[in-house]
């Protein structure tokens, strides 16, 4: 990708040369699940190994969206931030935060070669953070609603009015991006090449789709719980998932399976990032090189339930399979949030598309 | 008025009937603190003991609700303290803009708190730029629950008059001495009503603690709403709000007994 | 008289001094009493709110997030004219106040027969019912409706026999909840207000042959209004602001709320934030200033 | 005095507030257009009485009839008896005019209609400019005039007065006293008048019932309960009297048994007075009390018993000696009135039998 | 009366809230040891000027002295008087036992030294027994009697009383105004005393100021007072007064001006009554009052004046005449007051100018 970066301040544009004492601490934002140190389930725990290992102590706050993520970074009282795509190139822009510098991070080696050097995780080829784990956002549907697994979004979408009041969507202007995957394959005269990077036209379209999709929505959902509940109870049938869901709902014994339907999918793919003005840019770094250490990332990974970021991790898991780690045939079928801003990110140079500012308010608009 | 029996019984019942209803959802929360179903799914699938062992084990709740309580505490002592003080002024002077400082009271409590939130972010962060921590988000609750403790004292100030003050006063002591020997206990069981409000305020606010906690600063609701996001946790929550509701019955029931039953509950 | 004991004055301290000097000086006293408070409901609250009110007044950078400072009226604008919070707004003010209608509804039996029919350990049993649901929190309350007005929950088991349905998630769901998160704050003034209303007031109209319905309706209703009006700015106020239980039982409504939290959390537009925020606050504004006469505000 | 059918018949009637029987077994008839007076000191059950006759209370046991009909399972609104509370009860929502018009109001009775008739009672008590008042800005004898024009607007057959004075000062009684009782002439209504004040009623009652400990001590005339105080505690009760204990009667009048005489009765002198049926006894004069219309001389009698004289300050009486004065005190033979012995007293019994010795 | 140091002399005192002005120029000394009595109607300032003195409102004008020292500008708590208030002002969580000891403490007396002076100060109002007690446990009267032992204890110079006995019922009212008295002089404090009720005025003080409208209108002993009335107001406050206008003194007296007599100067008998300085008028009986000790007549004279007599209760006048009988009132012409000409009044230069003329 290429990105103005125009935001970003002078002093914090290059990577750190080499390292230094250890802090002491360290202060963490991440999604909820990301930074478990046992206080809220003694089995769970990752931090304690850190915090023994560097003398690093750990203070972690937890975002519910990539928005709230990016306005918690511009206060600087965070060094490391887990970036989804959709805030990744946001925060770099605004110059929220620093390059780093990969050379000072020994388990970058190991990690996948199709998550390094992406869009969402660099700018002109210099890294911006270190990926931590990636998933794709599935099918979901109600085996006894669907004999069948369905193979294409048209269940919620053209086909959603069969199921109306029962099916969901995730709640975020970034599912947007989900419409946009349906239309590139439904509607080719759009000219849609990059769900992310979409002109007033194609974003039109997009918000059409959507707007009709809402009148068969019974709700929107942004957390885990809503659609764990949603699904067991039948209040919902169908709709965009993650594979975490669908484990837990096997675990209830919920009649609910998932699929990656045919036109492919978005997903994410985050992004540990270190601040520019992190207070403690050593501690930073050992976070960064221990969250990507197999065993940490294996750790972190599946209990928020997405495939990790190294083959080495999966040697600590069982479920990789489940989450199809490592494969990039699957992995080539997802498109990773990232933001759109107006220069297009799919090369196009003609027109300006439409930027997250104008998904949000078309978001707006689509809920009503 | 002595009602009919029949508009006794009526009343009675339609009270049992809207009691009965709001004890409902709270009966859903303690049997799903019981079941083995992770997503709060009813009815539940099978019942189990796991989550309150579970719930005693987790660090994180516990030291979530010790973060309550002190932001509870010193909330509602800064409340207390501020919310007497404008009691007094407003009920023992009268004076030019007397009615605009009892709008400026309540004014935390009747806007929304996300404007109350986004309002105080704003100022702490961008204006102020003093980091967000456990006491901005101290401040914050202090502020709205001011109003609950004016109320109570105010009320309690209305109807006692000043008789008692100036009989201290008339037997010779000063106004701190009458202060500590006559005001105050006569104002402790309106200062328990009102402190029991405000904590209560404190202790379940949501909305104006997000954007005003800084980070490492996990209250109880934040908690509870992180776990909302995290798998396999809710049925702990369950487990916290039966404990809650069952440990607040305590203080209110304290709090009843000292402020009597002819006595301002608000 | 006849014993040496006549009594000297108190010794004279600073502390005396002070005293004396603050009872002779009132309006030095009301100073020192509102320093404080003023001081930080003015310096914390109003200073805030009014930096708040004039961000309505600013842009932000839609990629980098930064504001810029420059005078526009354009969030203004779209927020008056912009379909959607027009939508959005009547959405918001119709829940808010079927809300305030149902919980008055609720409250007002409940109220009186806690003040005027229950016994006084009746009454001090009732309280304490009418306040334990406080404590749960507010989430787990919201949460548990969910799970009531479930297709498959409670609601829908009890009325089917029936041929009733539960609303399933939406606005009615939404109002549901938030009438039963914000009953006891309306209860409890409805309470304490009929427990001003003397006991001869209502005796006197029976004994000059006013039955139940119009001793209520003439002479209750009138004289507990402000403790009525003092319940609804809470239903009404928590309700207008509200953005969680939407979210969680709303279906696919969004308040006012959540406009407000989209724009300031998800889009980081604070400056159309504070826009969308002033139409909340001008209607509790107004409805503030509408129920000023009534005395309610001292009934909170 | 009672009628064949009196406004108001009370047999047996018992309240009990849990472990307190605050009116026991009281059994009374009083007249239609009678002016009825309980008097009795706190808590002897004047108000519960009240209070069940107007029907805020259920007796526990007992009936109540007015006008023959057994009304003591009727609600309050369903009674043809209105009440004028002490505190008054007047809506404060309400202006004047619209609390008197409340009773026709509930009635159903136009807005023409009641609004006249309410002036008209307002006129009655002389308030026909403050109908656009509100109660809180009258003074408390208006208050008071106009919880009886809202009482007496309907038209009550009784009507029920609950210490209506006791909040006023005392200049404000004496006058609210006349007009009380010229609205019960002109009106014709049986009253029945709660007071713990025992002059006001003796000026204005036509019979009293003296209640202690819920029960009737004695029912009578005013002149019947003052001359013929059937016990000690009436005797206390109702005016001061000196009280003459056995031995003291043994002693001064020669007879066995408690008497009592009124400091009226008594006369001081420097001379013993002498007569047929008189009687007197030689002491000192103690205290001399000014009252304006009449002198207080209280005197140690030498046989060891100090007793209160009352003399008018008119013309006859200028000199009423001094502190430490040697005088006697005399009275006459028919003025001593024997006691029957203190409780337990029966109510109704007792005046009977108080008059019997007199 | 006035002694070379007044225990309280106040100067052109003057207290203004808002436009209302509350007490208006009031000049006033009382001497020490005196139980001096401020009577007056509702709202005529009493309780202001005692408010002043104990210094919970700061006058507009005019000074408070206190034995000769300025303390117009002193905070209540340095002031050496103290107030016993009309509802007591007790504090209902202290024990009355701690009620009695405040003051002491506040003066830093240890504890043993203060329980045992307020036992002491508990024993002379009777009330050892009940020291452990709230305030709520006890009656009325008890309640009284804390309120006043806890005033006395600290020895103030003077003590103020505001309507102490205002709320207790009749009977109480008179034993505690016995024991009041028996107070004072045991103790031989200063008593300002404030009431409306003219005849606890007149029983219990040595001088009383009548106020009206923020003024005095007559100060004087309760004698001078009742007997030499300054003013309409004045004669119409204090006691009961038969009021003679110009045109009626001149039918009856035989001169000009305004003239009173009180009831109990009226004789009502059967044939004119002759004698030196004796004056009678015909009449028909209106009305008979039974007071128990008194009997009231209301006579129509057919001079066209209505007067009221006052007959004592005893054997001289057991016949008092019926309604509609014709009688003749008679009077000493000693008797009959002329008034000042009603407000303006000066105060204090009323009642000498009403003395000269009686
Ligand atoms: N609602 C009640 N509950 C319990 N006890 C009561 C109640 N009402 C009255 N009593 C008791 O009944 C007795 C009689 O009370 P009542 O009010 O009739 O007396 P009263 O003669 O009117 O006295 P007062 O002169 O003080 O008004 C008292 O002992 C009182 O405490
Ligand atoms: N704090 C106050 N503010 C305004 N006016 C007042 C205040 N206190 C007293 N007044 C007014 O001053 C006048 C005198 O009142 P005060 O209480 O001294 O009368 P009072 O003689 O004691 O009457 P009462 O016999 O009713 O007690 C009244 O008109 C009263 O309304
Ligand atoms: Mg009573
Ligand atoms: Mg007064």
């Amino acid at each position: 990708g290429t990105s103005s970066g125009s935001g970003a301040s002078g002093a914090s544009d290059e990577p750190m040369a080499e390292l230094g004492e250890m802090e002491g601490q360290v202060s963490l934002l991440a999604w909820p699940g990301y930074v478990e140190d046992g206080t809220n389930d003694p089995s769970v725990d990752w931090v304690t190994p850190f915090v023994e290992e560097t003398g690093c102590k750990v203070t972690t706050k937890t975002f519910g969206t990539s928005d709230e993520a990016l306005n918690l970074m511009k206060t600087g009282d965070y060094d490391v931030v887990s970036a989804s795509g959709d805030a990744s190139l946001r925060l770099v822009a605004a110059g929220d935060v620093a390059p780093v510098n990969t050379d000072l991070i020994p388990n970058y080696e190991g990690i996948y070669p199709f998550l390094k050097d992406q869009a969402w995780n660099s700018v002109d080829g210099v890294p911006y953070g270190v990926p931590h784990g990636y998933g794709a956002n599935l099918l979901m549907y109600n085996t006894d609603e669907f004999p069948t697994a369905p193979t294409s979004w048209d269940v919620v979408f053209d086909k959603a009015s069969e199921h109306a009041g029962k099916v969901t969507a995730y709640d975020s202007p970034i599912y947007i991006a989900d419409a946009a995957v349906y239309l590139m394959a439904h509607e080719p005269d759009l000219g849609i090449e990059n769900p992310y990077s979409l002109d007033e036209e194609q974003l039109a379209a997009a918000v059409d789709l959507l707007k009709t999709q809402r009148e068969s929505i019974g709700e929107y959902w942004s957390d885990y719980l809503k659609e764990v509940q949603a699904f067991t109870t039948g209040d919902t049938v169908v709709g965009t998932s993650w594979q975490v869901i669908q484990n837990v709902l096997e675990g209830e014994a919920a009649k609910t399976a998932v699929v990656l339907p045919e036109e492919g999918t978005t997903g994410w793919s985050d992004t540990w990032m270190i601040s520019s003005k992190a207070k403690n840019p050593n501690c930073a770094y050992a976070w960064l090189d221990y969250i990507a250490s197999p065993e940490a990332n294996a750790a972190a990974t599946s209990y928020f339930g997405e495939a990790p970021s190294s083959d080495a991790a999966c040697e600590y898991r069982e479920d990789c399979e489940a989450y199809h780690a490592g494969d990039e045939d699957y992995a080539s079928q997802i498109w990773y949030w990232s933001t759109p801003i107006e220069e297009c990110l799919d090369g196009r140079t003609d027109v300006t598309c439409t930027d997250y500012a104008a998904w949000t308010s078309a978001w707006q608009e689509i809920k009503g | 008025m002595r009602l009919s029996r029949p508009a006794r019984v009526t009343l009675g019942v339609i009270t049992a009937i809207i009691l009965g209803v709001v004890y409902v959802p709270l009966l859903v929360v303690l049997v799903n603190s019981f079941s083995t179903s992770t997503a709060l799914t009813w009815p539940p699938p099978g019942f189990t003991l796991e989550w309150w062992g579970k719930a005693f084990q987790s660090a994180g709740a516990l030291d979530a609700v010790l973060t309550s309580v002190q932001v509870a505490v010193i909330s509602t002592a800064i409340a207390l303290v501020l919310g007497t003080l404008i009691s007094f002024a407003l009920q023992r002077f009268d004076f030019f803009g007397r009615e605009a400082i009892s709008l400026l009271v309540i004014l935390p409590i009747a806007l929304p708190g996300i404007i109350t939130g986004i309002a105080l972010n704003n100022f702490f962060r961008t204006i102020m730029g003093v980091p967000l921590s456990i006491w901005t988000v101290v401040i914050a609750h202090a502020t709205f629950c001011i109003v609950t403790v004016f109320n109570n004292v105010i009320a309690r100030l209305r109807r006692q008059g000043t008789n008692l003050e100036e009989a201290s006063a008339d037997l010779g002591a000063g106004v701190w001495t009458t202060f500590r020997l006559v005001t105050f206990p006569q104002l402790r069981s309106a200062l328990l009503a009102g402190g029991l409000l405000a904590f209560a305020l404190s202790f379940d606010e949501i909305i104006v603690t997000t954007f005003t906690a800084g980070s490492g600063v996990t209250t109880l609701p934040i908690f509870i709403l992180n776990n909302m996001f995290r798998p396999n946790q809710a049925p702990i929550v369950s487990v916290i709000a039966v404990v809650l509701v069952l440990v607040s019955i305590i203080p209110i029931y304290i709090a009843q007994r000292l402020s009597g039953p002819a006595d301002q509950k608000r | 008289m006849s014993q040496a004991l006549v009594e000297s004055r108190p010794r004279r301290t600073a502390m005396r001094a002070g005293s004396a000097f603050l009872t002779t000086h009132p309006r030095t006293r009301l100073a020192l009493l509102l320093a404080a408070p003023l001081f930080w409901l003015v310096v914390v609250y109003i200073v805030a709110l009014a930096l708040l009110l004039v961000t309505a007044f600013w842009s932000v950078d839609s990629f980098t997030g930064v504001i810029t400072t420059e005078f526009t009226l354009d969030n203004i604008i779209e927020v008056v004219t912009g379909s959607l919070y027009q939508t959005v707004t009547l959405r918001t003010l119709g829940v808010a106040l079927a809300v305030t209608l149902i919980d008055v509804v609720l409250a007002l039996p409940i109220a009186f027969y806690m003040a005027k029919v229950a016994s006084p350990r009746m009454q001090r049993v009732l309280v304490i019912l009418v306040l334990t649901p406080l404590w749960a929190s507010y989430l787990v309350k919201a949460y548990a409706w969910r799970s009531v007005l479930s297709q498959d929950g409670i609601l829908e088991w009890l009325l089917a026999p029936f041929g009733g349905h539960t609303p399933g998630y939406g606005l009615p769901a939404t109002i549901i909840t938030l009438s039963y998160l914000w009953l006891p704050y309306v209860i409890l003034p409805i309470y304490a207000g009929l427990e001003r209303v003397p006991d001869s007031l209502l005796e006197a109209s029976g004994d000059l042959g006013g039955k139940t319905w119009p001793t209520l309706r003439l002479v209750v209703f009138p004289l507990i209004l402000p403790a009525i009006i003092a319940g609804t700015i809470f239903s009404f106020a928590l309700s207008l602001g509200d953005y969680i239980t939407v979210n969680i039982v709303g279906g696919t409504n969004q308040m006012l709320g959540n406009l407000v939290y989209t724009n300031v959390g998800a889009a980081n537009n604070l400056p159309l934030a504070s826009a969308i925020a002033l139409i909340p606050i001008v209607i509790i504004f107004g409805y503030l200033f509408l129920v000023r006469r009534t005395g309610a505000l001292d009934n909170l | 005095m009672t009628d064949s059918q009196p406004a108001i018949r009370l047999t047996g009637l018992t309240k009990e507030f849990g472990a307190v029987t605050a009116v026991d077994h009281v059994d009374l008839e009083i007249a239609a257009g009678e002016f009825f007076s309980m008097l009795g000191p706190s808590g002897s059950g004047k108000t519960t009485v009240l209070r069940l006759i107007a029907g805020f209370e259920q007796p526990t046991a007992g009936t109540i009839e007015l006008f023959g009909e057994d009304v003591t399972r009727r609600a309050p609104f369903d009674r043809d008896v209105n009440t004028v509370f002490q505190d008054y009860a007047l809506f404060p929502h309400m202006s004047v005019l619209e609390n008197v018009a409340y009773g026709l109001r509930v009635r159903g009775i136009g807005r023409r209609e009641r609004t006249q008739r309410a002036r008209a009672a307002l006129a009655s008590v002389r308030l026909e400019q403050m109908g656009d008042r509100k109660p809180s800005q009258l003074s408390g004898g208006q208050r008071q005039r106009v919880a009886l024009a809202r009482a007496t607007v309907v038209q009550p057959k009784v009507l029920l007065l609950d210490e209506p004075l006791g909040a006023l000062d005392l200049k404000l009684r004496e006058q609210m006293q006349v007009e009380l009782k010229q609205i019960q002439r002109d009106l014709g209504i049986t009253f029945i008048f709660v007071t713990h004040d025992q002059e006001e009623a003796l000026t204005l009652s036509d019979r009293i019932a003296v209640f202690n400990d819920g029960r009737i001590q004695q029912l009578g005339t005013p002149a019947d309960l003052y001359e013929q105080p059937g016990s000690r505690f009436v005797a206390g009760f109702v005016g001061t009297s000196n009280l003459f204990d056995d031995a003291r009667s043994q002693a001064l009048l020669g007879r066995g048994g408690e008497h009592s005489v009124r400091p009226e009765k008594l006369a001081v002198s420097a001379e013993r007075e002498v007569g047929d049926g008189v009687a007197s006894a030689p002491g000192t004069v103690v205290e001399v009390i000014y009252l304006g219309s009449g002198i207080r001389i209280v005197v140690d009698l030498d046989a060891g018993l100090r007793v209160t004289a009352l003399a008018q300050n008119d013309r006859r009486r200028l000199r009423a000696g001094d502190r430490g004065d040697r005088v006697f005190v005399s009275w006459h033979e028919a003025d001593v009135v024997a006691l029957a012995p203190a409780p337990p007293a029966v109510a109704g019994e007792e005046a009977d039998a108080a008059a019997s010795v007199a």
